[in-house]
């Protein structure tokens, strides 16, 4: 299926979501990426748990299976290991994935289970009203937190380091650009991909992605990382980022400024899970890092798991049942 | 009872007891596999303690396992042990209670030292303070006559003594006359490598067998000739519920010509499936252990998704994280097996000791109206059938099914008839049929059992979504529509209902048409059998019912029980199967409940008869 | 009906309906607060869609509030709205098989464009191709009078056409000579800083008040002056099920003099009760979200361990996961509030959908024989007094209980008189008695409750340690002896049964001695309260047992069922308290189901009563 | 309560474990800490989930709860906000705190709640006779593996920095002069300790620590981490740790040799996250870190959380009940 476009992938189904969701925009990505690929839907399953993001599956026209709260990492593991021909997708949420799901995510990730899992991280429980979530920034405001919230957050990315992901990006919902082609990369990555996609929930937690997403403040506050690239950013690409060996921290610094000069910027080396580390904790005012930030080869997990057609099973079955001692009185 | 009336029996129960690392379970095995070859119908009970690897010497660190064996058939491991083989004094105290007045107990010597006795909060040595009156006792030295019979082989102090079971084995073999080469085989292949231990322990056997032979300890101990069972002309093994239920599990998907997948996290008493299945992938049966039980169902779900047959496994408290997903499988009509070996609860409770109180879950057991079939295994041997019977339903419905076992069966074992599998109808499945003219609808359904098309990804005819929240009945798109829902509900009842259109007539298993009827259901059928059996001997208006079928119960049972005064139901729990029984069909029943953890005595059962059954009229007019 | 018929009824079922951004809800409340403050008895029912913001025009994106008020005593917001509100094609196609003959409908002509008649998959214009033949019919046009209105105050488009629904509003309580002054307030109060916000807002209100007085439109729309309602001289507030839960809770603290700690997850139809608490921590009242169902009930039950009332909160697929933890709960005999906010099943199901039908899982739904108190709120602010209820019984027997309520009425909202609070008693808890003599055993139990004492950490006298496993029944260490387990787990069903030795007997609500008994439970009260109420004016032998009480259920309860030829069991499930009453009774019952995520009409529950009901022969003779 | 001996924190009950235990030294270490801090068993609560590891709390003479398997963090949580003036710790091994129980600790970790987390790695399921667990090292054989584990393992520390942890110590558990202190620090940090101690299972996992804890080999296969000291290890500690700036990776030299100089060591810095990532994730030959690997200050979530006695409670319930209009018919 060679020319393909994106409309093939869209199902017969009427999208639900807010008008003005970043969902929307996602979507649009996934059915870029599917047909940049040439996917068969056929053999492409996509498996969700429960959330607004988790609704994606029925707007996709592949198999699809829209599961149960926090569970599609699992799932979609039986899905990978009872057929590890197909290609399977997790759609999850920052609530769905890492709130209720985080157990799963974990184990998903450091299995290395074949998967693509996208993360729509809109800092908030959509579906339930807009409590806030574990991403939510200290003192998000919601219904349950009418005070402001007062629980660390977590970094998607930095757990992902923490459970030993070989594949981990970040996009912004609505780079149209960029987004399919890191969802492929993801989908041919050997081994578990996470995918964070910073979703904008224009109803409970409107423009919490502004200063990544805007086209005013974007180049100043992201950095995108390239396998062999220099750390360059700003709209300009001017500034950079420093490694300080001493305090063993990242610093924004400007290139032809203090002396600086394009040699000091970090160069990406995306099989670093140390770089990975810093790159994903980055606090700002630092830029945030889009982009393939970590990818390493490794074995997945369902290339090992031992997957065998039976052959001649009947004959195997009637030795296990002699497998002892048998007492013969015929 | 005497002596002579003790060794007059033609089946005998043997209890062998001792410290967690005395390798008694193994004593047990072995004794149990010569029993079989010797054509002895069997029933075992290994009871060892919570602990892994309990403190020597202590009470609750004894292991004990026990055997009733002999020429008549045999469903239990019997009540009171005749023979009691104690390797220490804790394994002494502990046991006495339960033996038969006039039992044989044979007893280490060497092991009733002052600090053992101690270790075991004894003040006196039972074997001269007269607690042992009522027995007959036999004194030996097993140690010293081990470390004797293995000196030649040059084997550490440790190694030595670690014969001792051997030597013990080989004195009960000798004096039921069983042979020792299965042991001695077994002993060859164990230590293969280490000659020494071999060695050491083929010359321990031999020993007690020989120091039976010669050493003159006339009446007290002398060889006993056990008759045969009388089994049928076909071939016989010994096999635990757990095996059985992985073989049959593995048998199913040959019958199915179905892959499957078995996804499991460990707990006890139920790991032992899982540890039977790992590593049969070449039976195309894959097994995955998982993260949690959540993660465990859910990846079984996936798989049946997919097209592989998904199987999940726990004991109550991981079927109780289980239930949030089994209504997701119930939603999307899936096909899933689930095992429950039950054990004692609430909560962790007693882990290694049986229950049969996970009914109301299995039945009950979720939220919003979820109904699935579910199933029970009676014995060891039955745990093969049901575990076929649970797929056979399974895929003939597309749904999830509970099969409960529990850690009674799962431990212990039987002497098992080899079925002719052969014999064994297929098991149909509702994958598409590729030759099909017409629409390919995945939710069309099948009118006699409700089973929607059981299509994976991969095939091009059928690409769909399903999910938990309501579906159209018809295209399987999400539906809020109230008239929708209703229908689905309905639909899903009859799914289940519809399981009793396919399943045999509920049979009598034994006794009278009138009067009494023990209506028992799962791992008590060897006890509630043997009391039955007996109670008619001695002339009771008795009947023996076992269900199989839990949920939906047999069409014909209602009318069956409707024959009898009274029903009895015993069970080792507070009265599910009573309450599953007045809720479908509204009869009043007597319950017998045990719930202590043990199974029950078969004289605890015949108890609750006597107390609700009368004689037949002609014999009490004979008597 | 005709329109005098129509206006002479002295209670009126008012449906507003339109998009989810019209603020429709909104226009319910405040509809709902004048009635209240007007002296009407009122009983509501939020209807919204599952999305968050469907798209606009859209038939599955309508958004409705219905609202029964008047002269009588209301307890259902009513079978057929008699006046709809209609402000797009969508809401009123949706909405129009609803109406009772005759009833009227006010559209806003504005939106019947063509491209909003397509998007509700409209071909024609029900506005002129007869569909509201059968109703009396006033278009007019909002949106223009409203911008008309809002005009001076220079609003935005957007924010102008916002106002709409206070113009309709404003329509409606001059219809039924209602006040607009707490409307006003609400406005004032809202958008305060924004004040051409709030003098557009007014404006509208106003407007649509004055059109009513000015238009010409005559008998088609009229102002009709409703009686008040018999009340009681107390005050009286509305309010919703989720609040009086909450309030109920807090409330109960204060009884009990104990702090509480409120563990939850977001799920819906629950996730209210905790938005009301959250930031009532001066009451005594502390909020946790926890990280999924598990947590929440964990922690829960970790605060209880603590010395605090832990309570949890959420619904069927949430408490499914909490099962295993209730078990631990159970076996650690400590106090614990489950609250189940009932939604359509199984699975993810409707979640904006109402049922029943998680009673098996409250009753039997956990692994091992683990039984524990449930009971079950009827009505809003009925989940006041239960959930105080549910607090007192946790805290006497130390044990954990469920409360039920369900979407239905979490989100309605009734006319409640405000309790006098100073005359409920307070609740007694088992903490330790600093003055009590004697050794200090946490687990001496109260023999009638079977309560085990509450002590907690940095109690200096009680030092202990407890867990899942079988415990001692004395010492509280761990215990895998036989006869302790069996002791345990009879004291476990002892504590359960012992709840009714303190609650009051059932009562009859209405009706009867004899005849036809109809047997419910939950939020089918309002429904079987009226249709018995009318069948019992027919002149039909029938009465109303309302359970509060479902497990144990009051003594009296099989006595007083047994004066009746017949009991009917309505329930908005497959039958879950039928079972019950068939397992705890062994009485026979007709059952009523219905399973498609709505109330009960009134009128199915009559059809279900005259079906199963006969006349009164005096009745008969008199007719 | 100055002068106590660590006997006194010993319970009533008899001690189950194997004989030859890891455990066995773990609770002797416990007894000392809490001896060596004096602390009021009263105010003092162990909690801990399904284990041979989780029976601990039943040999200390404190507060004990002995809960269910993987949700001990959840439990302690519950504990600690009820009442945040005790001192709660956490007993959890590798199969209740990460297979089952990783979401719970994640959380606990993230939220930063005053709990000191003990987690027993024994890399198997001991009480269920020894399946592999979350971290048993790649082909491991068990009854669950027969043919040896593929599932990649995670590592407790990294794990613990992804989810933002304030507090990661390592130690073994014969280390009776060290374990203390370390189990104390934990215990006065503000907010999560996390200690992961590597705890001989001598009946199903025999020796998988003989590197670390054996006096043979622990002087060169260990380095022991102290806060302002150079990384420096072996028998006569000429061995350093090293940062290679350009790969980001830590190599292991020895002074004095091809030009080493002490001042090219490494110098430890405990408040240093991607320092932690670094040391806790050196694959061997690299030397295991032990000792206090991370702590920074951060706030304790359970100091934010609003816990107040109330006041005037019965006025307040009276307000609420008429917050709302209300129709006076008196
Ligand atoms: C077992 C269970 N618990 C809770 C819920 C309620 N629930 C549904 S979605 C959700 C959170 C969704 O948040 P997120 O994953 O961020 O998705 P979003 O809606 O923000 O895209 C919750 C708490 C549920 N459906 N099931
Ligand atoms: C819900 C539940 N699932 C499974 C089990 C069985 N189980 C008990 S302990 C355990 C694993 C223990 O491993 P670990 O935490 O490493 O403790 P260890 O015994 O090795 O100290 C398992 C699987 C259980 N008790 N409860
Ligand atoms: S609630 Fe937020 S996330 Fe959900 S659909 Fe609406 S905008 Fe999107
Ligand atoms: S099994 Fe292993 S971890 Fe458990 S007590 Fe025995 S040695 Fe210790
Ligand atoms: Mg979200
Ligand atoms: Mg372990």
């Amino acid at each position: 299926m060679a020319e393909v476009s994106f409309k093939d992938y869209a199902s017969d189904q009427e999208v639900r979501w807010c008008p003005g969701c970043g969902d929307y925009s996602i979507l649009k990505a996934v059915h870029r990426a599917l047909a940049d690929a040439g996917s068969d839907p056929v053999n492409t399953v996509f498996v969700s748990g429960i959330g607004c993001s988790s609704r994606l599956p029925y707007y996709v026209n592949t198999y699809g299976f829209h599961t149960i709260h926090g569970r599609a990492p699992a799932i979609a593991t039986g899905v990978k290991l009872a057929n590890p021909a197909l290609d399977v997708w997790v759609i999850t949420g920052d609530g769905d994935g890492l709130s209720i799901g985080g157990n799963h995510l974990l184990h998903a990730l450091r299995r290395n289970v074949n998967l693509n899992i996208l993360l729509f991280n809109n800092e908030i429980y959509g579906l339930t009203k807009g409590q806030y979530s574990p991403t939510s920034r200290l003192g998000t405001r919601s219904p349950t937190s009418p005070k402001g919230s007062f629980d660390q957050p977590v970094t998607p990315g930095v757990f992902a380091v923490g459970a030993g992901a070989t594949f981990i990006a970040r996009a912004v919902d609505i780079d149209q650009k960029g987004l399919p082609g890191i969802l492929n990369a993801g989908r041919v990555h050997e081994g578990t991909a996470f995918i964070e996609i910073l979703q904008n929930c224009i109803v409970y937690n409107e423009d919490v992605w502004e200063l990544v997403s805007s086209k005013k403040t974007a180049a100043d506050s992201t950095v995108h990382c390239v396998h062999g690239q220099p750390l360059l950013f700003g709209k300009d690409r001017k500034r950079g980022l420093r490694l300080n060996t001493k305090s063993l921290t990242i610093e924004a610094v400007t290139v032809g400024e203090a002396g600086v000069t394009e040699s000091d910027i970090l160069v990406h080396d995306e099989t670093n899970t140390t770089l990975a580390h810093l790159l994903l904790s980055m606090p700002a005012p630092l830029p945030m890092a889009l982009g393939i930030v970590h990818r390493r080869p490794g074995e997945a997990f369902d290339t090992t798991f031992r997957n065998r057609k039976p052959e001649g099973r009947r004959a195997l079955v009637k030795d296990l049942l002699r497998k002892s001692n048998v007492l013969d009185r015929r | 009872m005497n002596s002579k009336e003790l060794w007059q029996k033609t089946s005998h129960v043997v209890r062998f007891a001792g410290d967690s690392g005395d390798g008694i379970q193994l004593q047990g095995a072995q004794f149990t596999n010569a029993s079989a070859l010797s054509g002895h119908d069997l029933a075992t009970f290994p009871d060892f303690p919570a602990e892994i690897r309990a403190p020597a010497g202590t009470r609750f660190g004894v292991s004990a396992f026990q055997i009733q064996f002999g020429g008549d058939r045999i469903t239990t491991p019997g009540d009171a042990p005749d023979v009691l083989v104690a390797l220490n004094p804790a394994a002494l105290v502990v046991n006495l209670s339960r033996l038969t007045s006039g039992a044989l107990v044979i007893v280490d010597e060497s092991a009733f030292t002052e600090q053992r006795l101690r270790r075991a909060d004894l003040n006196s040595n039972p074997l001269d303070d007269g607690s042992l009156a009522d027995y007959q006792v036999c004194r030996v030295d097993i140690a010293h006559h081990t470390l004797e019979a293995v000196k030649p082989f040059g084997l550490g102090t440790k190694d030595s003594q670690r014969c001792k079971n051997f030597w013990a084995l080989g004195l009960i073999l000798w004096m039921f006359d069983q042979p020792r080469e299965p042991t001695a085989d077994w002993i060859r292949k164990r230590f293969g490598k280490d000659e020494a231990l071999v060695a050491g322990n083929l010359a321990a056997l031999n020993a007690g067998h020989a120091y039976g032979e010669t050493a003159e300890l006339g009446a007290i101990l002398s060889q006993h000739n056990i008759p045969q069972a009388p089994l049928l002309a076909v071939e016989y093994r010994t096999i635990t519920g757990g095996e059985a239920l992985a073989l049959g599990l593995i048998a199913a998907g040959e019958l199915a010509d179905t892959e499957m997948m078995f996804c499991s996290y460990p707990i006890t008493p139920a790991s032992s499936i899982l540890h039977h299945l790992a590593g049969l992938e070449d039976a195309g049966m894959t097994t995955f252990q998982a993260e949690d039980e959540i993660a465990a169902i859910c990846s079984a779900i996936g798989a049946s998704f997919a097209g592989k047959l998904g199987i999940t496994s726990s004991s109550g408290p991981g079927i109780a994280l289980k239930t949030e997903a089994l209504g997701l499988a119930v939603a999307a009509e899936l096909p899933l097996i689930v095992v429950n070996s039950q054990r004692a609860g609430p909560s962790t409770g007693m882990p290694t000791k049986t229950e049969q109180s996970d009914l109301y879950q299995a039945v009950y057991g979720r939220n919003a109206d979820t109904p699935l079939p579910v199933i029970a295994s009676r014995s060891p041997g039955d745990c093969f059938d049901t575990a076929i019977e649970a797929v056979r339903i399974s895929l003939r419905h597309m749904t999830p099914v509970i099969l409960l076992t529990d850690g009674y069966i799962a431990n212990a074992s039987e002497l098992w008839p080899l079925p002719d599998f052969d014999s064994y109808l297929p098991i149909p499945t509702a994958r598409p049929d590729p030759n099909a003219s017409g629409p390919k609808r995945v939710f069309a359904r099948n009118p006699a059992t409700q089973a929607r098309v059981w299509a994976a990804p991969g095939d091009v005819d059928y690409v769909y979504r399903v999910g938990g929240i309501e579906k159209d009945i018809d295209t399987g798109n999400i539906s809020y529509e109230s008239d929708n829902h209703q229908q689905m509900t309905d639909m899903r009842s009859r799914k289940v209902t519809s399981v009793a259109d396919f399943i045999p007539d509920q049979i009598l298993e034994q006794g009278s048409e009138r009067g009494l009827a023990v209506v028992a259901w799962g791992s008590t059928y060897g006890a509630v059998f043997q009391a039955v059996k007996e109670a008619l001997r001695e002339g009771y208006a008795v009947a023996q019912i076992h269900l199989r079928y839990i949920n939906p119960l047999p069409k014909n049972l209602g009318a069956l029980l409707a024959q009898y005064e009274r029903v009895l139901v015993p069970e080792l729990n507070t009265g599910q199967l009573a309450t599953l029984l007045r809720d479908k069909l509204l009869i009043d029943c007597v319950q017998h409940n045990q719930v202590n953890g043990q199974p029950f005595a078969v004289e605890d059962v015949k108890q609750a008869i006597y107390a609700n059954a009368s004689k037949r009229m002609k014999e009490v007019g004979n008597g």
